[in-house]
């Protein structure tokens, strides 16, 4: 699967792309569908599914277990995914580890880091330990994966949870970083792209003040992995977490990326089957990474999927699908500036955001303009986006929030921006 | 956007305007917040009984939410004030039935009234929780008022 | 799909069953595949990777998140899923938490214990806190995936693990249990049915003695869910696990049972969105059960596949499964009965036992008899079946393993039994 | 069977039942313990150096597995024994390569010996560790010994 990436990205894809994607082929309450909701899940092309269901007919067998043909068939598929994705966020194999979804690999560091502060890791995992006094540094975009796991982890260790503050816009600066993150600091976790205003934290700087001061650096990627090049070594973050499905991968599988040295030593928080060399009924003592932390029988046909749409994001090529959207989130931030008293939440016009916008309609409740949306056949998400403290900040209980992926076309950017301005007047809120 | 019009009729989207019995009740014999954590919209319902103990006399509430939450609060504070608890009971079991109905049969409007025009979100089952929000609180009020009473 | 369950089963399945699987046309090294390795990971039915697909070309999208009418239609596959599962578990849905495995299920038990006694619960979770001087019991055969949890629980709350010893053949009996189960016991967690051994746990009479003893009861049932009609709540058990892809559905899917008002009691271990009511920059509170404990974007498709798979098995009939596979269970211990020299481990013959079967054949490892029967087309599993300390107990290091299951013919049983007859004289081990 | 005629050479099994080392061995320079993790099998090699440090001249060792890694051991031990170091890093390599040719090329049977037997075993990914394992630890005695040299 490859496609030229000039023909196929800059505003106008081709028919063959869309044509990969059977979903977007259907109607919605009587009128073509615009899926504006990639953001919470993406849909799938034809290839990923065939590459799945092909594994299940032909290759599907127990992973890692046993040492029959089958199993070196299935466990050579499972294993060239992970390859396959570890090239892709510029990683090594032993870098990459298979989770449930993006939410549990923030957990797994988390909850690791609990079980290091509690002794269990030995003093191997000393560089994980937290105690009263030490400061766990957030922000207050964060999505509620990225923010309740820290809570926990602050209150079972005695460690304080602190957080960079975001303007009345929802962004936030590097100086606004560097006045919470000290030498306290054990931990800063934030997200690379915000899902609620599409700011993109400056990584690489947050990084470097946050390593001066001896912290680990957690990075939640779901919302930038699947859309722009990414490099985790580059970027110089210790772990970073991501989801298939937003990456035109299936559900039930998620990555946790971390640097080697520290996830050999972070203890594996939930345990079981295939993570072991020693088991007594004592005790037990644990692989290396990654399968330290891959307990139970794996996602195995969802690694494969993945695998499949890592190769067909590549074929597309990262840079331009970055320029795609970068295209997308003008014409869209466009469209909704052009509407009278529309309140767009994030960069402000010409600012650059992913492609995704979040809006309040005043007088309009989120879930009724998601209603008047659906009637006209366009899909988008409404609610407080798992983001409650940054809603309650910009001082809004729910936003509408409109976002774009590769498949994604003008023609439906336009078609949501004109749905939009008659909004208020459906609903009698005035001008 | 005709489509619509089975879902926002012009009796939900004036009442979701008038709001009847929003603000707080003073002195309510049972009060209940409840919650929808679908969207995180509340409300919280209060009631007076008159002194019989058997006939609600006024209802208030304060909450924020869609137009299918505010409207259905604002048409049970209008169709339940002055009905009898026995009544009320009544009145809830039949516009669950109705908001079950997925837009099926006919909701009883000599019993419902105006809260007929709910019938048409039974339809969206994602906003069926909007409509019950107000009647789930209602509910709660009368049984723990009565409870008291006992 | 509904088949006659008296013509399907009874040892001879017809054809029309073995089609639905395309995996099992397969052939392996030059012969027919015989797939003997269902206890580690079932084939799925064409029915269940249709049902999978259609939902993801037609249905797809954020479950729970937003309002749209895609998102009704994605929800109301899901929770229809649940329901379908909870009614084949004799469980109210809300006592249905999907998992990422049956490992994952047990971790959640045993790290929300671990939070219950870190005060994270509240005294609503009093019931699952542990001190010193409490104690866990397990059995001497269990997988590591219901081991490990409860050391690591152990090892966090100063609680002692013990164990109910097994025999030389690898089984218990309620005596055994009785000794060790006593009125310090907080938690007893043991296997329904061993994926060693076959044998089956008197399951209704243990808990009984631990309820006695006011503790919680905690059900491996990952190889009895699949294999034989299952009541929950008859049983009188208080949580189990069991993983879709051992039951014809996918992987990156797995079911927590527990009793309602415990699973609401229960703090959620990983926590994210989807899962709570309020959260603030300092604290969430969280949703009743089952959504409590589903952080993230949850396996939906798969949950959707499984229901699939259950209705496959439900139009089988688990009776009828259960009698089919007894009858090859004689089998398959008939064939190894007759070949001198070799070693059963479990039930001896003519006892009860699930259709699985592990052997040591003396002289010869057992990922050597497992080549020479993958040479054969005989796909089983070698090794320790993530069962370390019972195979130390047996005084093996590794044993070879066949299991069926509803696809599985008497004649690949048969073959299995001529093969596994010709391996000492291969190695040269003497007869 | 033809079909494992590849992989279970005659001389493989030979070896597997010789067990050509099988023991301890007294006053070591190195000695280092392997496990597979997928089987569990382990392996303890120890090595013992002439007086000029540059040739082995003893090779131990004790473990448990399966027909080819103690084959494998065995083969080992025959090859090695009598070796300048610098020869055993190229038999330790040129092993290595061989067990990742996936069955394809041809191996240096000039320079491996009765090993190349071996060479079948690359076909079979899941046995390919199976292989390594004395080598793996001959590479770490060998790496050992002569660091303590230096
Ligand atoms: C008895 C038993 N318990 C637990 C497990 C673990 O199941 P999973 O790997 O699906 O988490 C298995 C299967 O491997 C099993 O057979
Ligand atoms: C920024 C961000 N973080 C975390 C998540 C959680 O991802 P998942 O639900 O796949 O675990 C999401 C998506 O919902 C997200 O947008
Ligand atoms: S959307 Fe919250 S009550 Fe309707
Ligand atoms: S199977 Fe363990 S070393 Fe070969």
């Amino acid at each position: 699967m490859t496609l030229d990436p000039t023909a196929t990205l800059g505003g106008r894809l081709p028919a063959t792309l869309r044509d990969q994607f059977p979903y977007l082929a259907q109607e919605l309450n009587g009128h073509p569908l615009a899926y504006l909701d990639s953001a919470a899940t993406a849909q799938r092309p034809t290839a990923v599914l065939d590459a799945e269901r092909a594994y299940l007919e032909r290759s599907n067998a127990a992973v890692h277990r046993g040492a029959s043909t089958l199993v070196g068939t299935s466990t050579g598929a499972f294993e060239e995914a992970r390859a396959t994705v570890a090239a892709f966020v510029g990683a090594g194999d032993r870098e990459i580890v298979w989770t449930e979804n993006a939410t549990d690999a923030i957990n797994l560091v988390a909850l690791g880091m609990a079980d290091a502060s509690a002794g269990l890791g030995g003093s191997e995992a000393d560089v994980f330990a937290l105690r009263p006094g030490d400061e766990i540094v957030v922000t207050e975009a964060e999505h509620h994966a990225n923010l309740i796991p820290w809570q926990r982890l602050a209150a079972k260790t005695g460690a304080t949870l602190r957080w960079i503050p975001v303007g009345d816009d929802g962004t936030w600066g590097i100086d606004d970083a560097a006045s919470v993150i000290g030498d306290r600091t054990r931990v800063v976790a934030f997200a690379h792209v915000s899902n609620v205003t599409g700011f993109a934290a400056p990584v690489a700087d947050v990084a470097e003040i946050a390593h001066r001061h001896g912290a680990l650096v957690v990075l939640d990627a779901c919302q930038s992995v699947p859309h722009r090049p990414i490099d985790f070594g580059a970027l110089g973050v210790d772990f970073a977490a991501f989801s298939a499905h937003k990456m035109l991968g299936p559900t039930g599988i998620g990555v946790l990326y971390g640097r080697e040295q520290l996830l050999d030593a972070l203890p594996p928080a939930r345990t079981g089957g295939s993570t072991i060399t020693t088991v007594t009924m004592e005790r037990a003592e644990f692989l290396p990474s990654p399968h330290r932390f891959e307990a139970g029988t794996q996602p195995v046909s969802q690694a494969v999927a993945l695998g499949e749409a890592v190769r067909f994001l590549d074929g597309l090529g990262m840079g331009g699908v970055h320029a795609h959207e970068a295209e997308l989130a003008e014409l869209l931030v466009d469209e909704v500036a052009r509407i009278p008293g529309i309140r767009l939440v994030g960069p402000p016009p010409g600012a650059p955001r992913a492609a995704l916008a979040s809006v309040d309609v005043p007088g309009v409740h989120a879930h009724d303009v998601g209603q008047f949306l659906d009637a006209q056949g366009i899909a988008v998400r409404v609610g407080h986006h798992c983001a409650q403290p940054l809603h309650r900040r910009l001082g809004l209980r729910a936003t509408t929030r409109a976002s774009a992926y590769v498949y994604t076309t003008a023609d439906e950017i336009r078609r949501y921006g004109a749905a939009l301005a008659e909004v208020r007047g459906f609903f009698g809120a005035g001008a | 956007m005709s489509d619509l019009s089975g879902l926002y009729q012009e009796l939900i989207l004036d009442h979701s305007r008038r709001r009847v019995g929003d603000g707080e009740l003073a002195d309510p014999h049972a009060s209940h917040h409840e919650l929808n954590p679908t969207c995180g919209d509340e409300i919280t319902l209060a009631i007076r009984l008159d002194e019989s103990g058997s006939t609600i006399e006024r209802i208030g509430w304060t909450g924020d939410g869609c137009s299918i939450s505010m409207a259905s609060a604002s048409a049970l504070t209008e169709l339940a004030t002055g009905a009898e608890v026995e009544q009320v009971r009544r009145l809830v079991d039949a516009f669950r039935t109705m908001m079950r109905s997925k837009g099926a049969g006919e909701a009883d409007e000599e019993l419902l009234g105006d809260a007929v025009a709910f019938h048409g979100v039974s339809k969206y089952v994602m906003r069926v929780k909007c409509a019950m929000l107000a009647w789930v609180a209602l509910e709660a009020c009368v049984a723990s008022a009565t409870a008291r009473d006992a």
